[in-house]
């Protein structure tokens, strides 16, 4: 185990809950047992102003949430929400066994969660002209259907590829797949 | 460093280094071999062979059979049983037996067998009465261990073989690997006809296990081979390893007094149930039905693995639930079968004490432990 | 006292003894374990894998499996991969296998597998056209041993492994246990699938033994239970004796000349050849056929177990045919397969020569046995 | 290994061929490969003047050998094929192990075949009166035969309780089923 890894189990940063306005999400696996909460307070600019976490779990579940609470401050929703996407190059950075690679991906997943609690509470307060579907990359509605038209596009992937929407939290997933269904008719 | 954790591995004890050490350098030589290195090497074997039969009171040293661990004697056992009787299909065995004999029985299922897996209640006892209406006419073994892993409960081996005996004509498969230098055993006076140990649980090395094997039961051969063992198991003998294991039963015999192991265990225990406000002991109350030496305890809302790494930097080596299971991540079957709620069987660490505790250690562990649960209770999103 | 019965068991070497001392009394654990101790101990068996990979020269430590011996190698390979392609019936070795594949095939027969046995001829060696010949669709296994235990003549693994792959689906197993560390062997460039190991006939203790699995050959555990050696061998690691053969094919593959011992077992066999007229050496004359320290020699109308015993009076080591033998009586198969006629096979003794061998040691064997084959021969009631 | 069994292995007596008359019986096995030679050379009282072996075969074998012919020097012949009957008894005084017994046997075996081929000879060689069938226990034709009338003797081994016939070197067993046969008639 790399000191890095052992220091953050051994004295977590970051335990507890943010303040308000509050965002939070939850992961949990039911083959190890290990439970996790992460909740993020945010600024009006979308700016991670505090993390924090509760979790009940192995080393690495908990070193991995006490350095995510740590790196998303002051990050946007954005960076925050492709830093949990990318629960393998933690797990490289803190040489993290095979068999332990899920328990980086659940504190990622709980940050990821926590992001989308935000996306879809921003997605619903939207009140500009064209409705916002990604709100992780600011992608209308409008921009969504005439990528789909233009480019032809039929999945989820290539709309991201496309104009980015989706490739954040991923709370805007389903939204994507549903313009995808009606262009299709 | 306070090593809480002989029910995993013991350390070799001095006097069994000392035994072995002249098997590893200037004595050598193959027991088969009729030549005088050899002849040595073969009495060394029939001297540990007479040391593990007194040890665990059998009738007559031959019915040792040496193997390399208490899984192979397992595996052995069940295998060997199985293949003289293919004309009956039943097993009987437990819910909460080590992997050793639980995975054989899975397997069974899979090649058709009817295996009845028998609960225990939230003490982790059997129900005697459920083990007599399971027993039938087809059933060609039952397999039950004597002390659990996990939780160290013994389970009454001399009434389930004259359960057995009357009810059925099974052949009584017992896994004593963890019981084994830890209470009194006579298998000569028991309807046990099979009994697998380990020498590593009792300060013996690693890589050497034995099968007692009762005179006239039939078993064939597990690995096949050269005439080794009288034909029963083939492999050169680890000449080094039964000599260490011989060594580690006569230590055992002559100075097998639990009564200070058993002290170091209950100030512990009492330490933790007393001081620990979510701390809650898995198996039966009365401690005449445990170990000596073992006490299985949960945590509430607070998860095993933290609980072990934390104690491990103070250096304080325990398991959760059962060290094999450390590598995997499933929840220990014991514990399920006992009904213990999930919040708490993730929670769970068993603190085994052995020969080299002192007192000393275990009020260290007493000062520690609190500190490092409460810290995780603060952290855990489940506890309020 | 004087050992020439290296091929039955080795002494441990000083520099294994010193490897393993440390894990039989200040280092304990057991490997499973998360805690700092089990931490230590597996980082020793990950060493030792990747000493043991490199003496043989696998691919990837990942490929070996600690086992307990060279014969629970041998039960494992030939089990585990019939019962993977339980629609083959059909098995190939040779008349020549040690008992540890021999009696697993003679088993098989019974279970109503299809065994070709083939044959060697009087220099004990294969007819490739003959196992050409004998290769089926249904063919599931190929088990041929590298190095005879009792001549010590080796089988082209190479070419046997490249006849299989091109001519078969069959799984390739090898018995190397005589050959590791007396031969070079790159497994990584042969069609080799599983190769068996045993830790004391290279100056490893007794006990502990390896097979190599090669990557992407499936293998179900011979042994179940706990999650060790991930999930393909079950049963708590024997560390020390893992360290001490990690150690021991670290040696062998640091000090791996074999111009000594080489030399020591020509000039033995060239003495006796020359000295004593009734000698006849079994197996092929072509010593780069041969293992280097093995030589097979049949002394006509003379029984092997008196010379045996005389040679032991001297204190002079040795076996009649293969050691293992030495408890039954029967003749040695490997002789018989080889045609010698059975007034010669009675009387074959084995030369097996090692690292801690001297010239002197040769000289004086060279002096004291031919006094007493002619004493026996006098004594004989066949030879005139 | 006891040290009357070494001594006798490694420093065999009477190696080599009695002088005549000679009588020789031979033992062999074919599961251990042994083969043993011994015979015996007697005066005109029937007593063992000389008694010498040669054999291949193990340690065990060759020392009952040695010991055996040591023995029956200078007894009758019927004392010698008696210690020949009882290859478990020299078995035990030599703390033979139990897969040896079998070596213990076989060089009494060659006894016991030495001295059947002595009793053989003796028997055509008789002149006397009565028909003399074991000549171990002189014991004529018509003794036997009035035992199995008046007795209703129907075994060999009821015979030789009777009246000692048969019970030496036994080579005059299948001529006391001859006589049994004949009673039946
Ligand atoms: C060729 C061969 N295979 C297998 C074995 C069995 O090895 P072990 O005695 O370690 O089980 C031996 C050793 O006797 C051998 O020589
Ligand atoms: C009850 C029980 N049975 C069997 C075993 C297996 O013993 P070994 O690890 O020596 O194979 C163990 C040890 O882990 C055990 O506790
Ligand atoms: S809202 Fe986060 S990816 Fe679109
Ligand atoms: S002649 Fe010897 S027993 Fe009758």
């Amino acid at each position: 185990m790399i000191e890095t890894l052992k220091d953050h189990f051994l004295n977590p940063r970051n335990v507890g809950e943010a303040d308000e306005p509050r965002f939070t999400g939850r992961a949990g696996s039911f083959v190890c047992g290990a439970a996790a909460r992460l909740s993020v307070q945010l600024d009006e600019s979308h700016n991670v102003t505090e993390a924090r976490f509760k979790a009940a779990g192995c080393e690495v579940l908990i070193a991995s949430l006490s350095i995510l609470t740590e790196r998303v401050r002051g990050k946007t929703t954005t960076d925050a929400a492709l830093m949990g996407q990318h629960p393998e190059t933690l797990a490289v950075e803190l040489s993290v066994e095979k068999d332990k690679v899920h328990c980086v991906q659940l504190a990622c997943d709980a940050l990821v969660a926590a992001i989308c609690e935000y996306s879809d509470v921003a997605r619903n307060e939207w009140i500009g002209e064209e409705a916002l579907i990604c709100t992780c990359f600011f992608v209308s509605e409008q921009t969504i259907e005439r990528e789909i038209r233009d480019k032809g596009l039929t999945t989820v992937s290539e709309v991201t590829r496309a104009c980015n929407a989706g490739g954040g939290c991923g709370s805007c997933q389903p939204l994507i797949v549903e313009l995808l269904e009606a262009s299709w008719d | 460093m306070i090593y809480l954790d002989n029910n995993a591995t013991t350390a070799v004890a001095p006097e069994v280094y000392e035994a072995m050490q002249p098997y590893l350098s200037k004595y050598f030589g193959n027991p088969s071999s009729p030549h005088a290195l050899g002849r040595h090497m073969k009495h060394a074997v029939e001297d540990a062979r007479i040391e593990v039969a007194s040890l665990i009171g059998a009738a007559d040293p031959k019915e040792i059979v040496f193997t390399s661990c208490g899984s192979e004697s397992d595996n052995w056992a069940i295998r060997g049983v199985l293949a003289t009787r293919p004309d009956k299909k039943h097993v009987v065995t437990t819910l909460v037996e080590h992997e050793a004999v639980r995975n054989v029985c899975h397997q069974l299922e899979k090649e058709g067998y009817d295996v009845t897996w028998l609960g225990v209640d939230g003490n982790g006892e059997l129900d005697l009465e459920e083990l007599r209406n399971a027993l039938r006419a087809d059933t060609a073994l039952v397999s039950i261990m004597l002390a659990n892993n996990e939780t160290g409960v013994l389970f009454p081996m001399r009434e389930i073989g004259h359960i057995v005996r009357e009810r059925s004509g099974a052949v009584f498969h017992v896994d004593g690997v963890q019981a084994v230098g830890k209470v009194p055993i006579e298998l000569k006076s028991c309807n046990v006809d099979l009994f697998a140990l380990s020498g590593h649980k009792l300060h013996a090395p690693q890589g050497v296990g034995a099968l007692y094997v009762r005179s006239g039961v039939e078993l064939p051969s597990f690995i096949l081979g050269g005439k080794q063992e009288e034909g029963r198991r083939a492999g050169t003998l680890a000449v080094p390893n039964i000599v260490g294991l011989g060594a580690a039963c006569s230590l055992a015999r002559i100075d097998g007094d639990h009564t200070l192991i058993e002290s170091l265990r209950n100030q512990l225990e009492d330490g933790i149930l007393e001081g620990i406000s979510n701390a809650h002991l898995n198996g039966i109350a009365d401690r005449t039905k445990r170990l000596p030496n073992t006490s299985s305890i949960s945590f509430e809302h607070v998860d095993g693995q933290s609980i072990l790494a934390h104690l491990d930097d103070k250096g304080i080596c325990v398991s959760t639930g059962s060290a094999c299971h450390s590598s995997s991540h499933t929840a220990s079957p014991t514990l399920k079968a006992m009904n213990v709620p999930y919040s708490m069987a993730q929670g769970s660490i068993r603190f085994s004490v052995g020969r080299y505790n002192t007192e000393e250690e275990i009020e260290t562990t007493l000062d520690v432990l609190p500190k490092i649960i409460s810290k995780l209770v603060e952290m855990s999103p489940t506890a309020k």
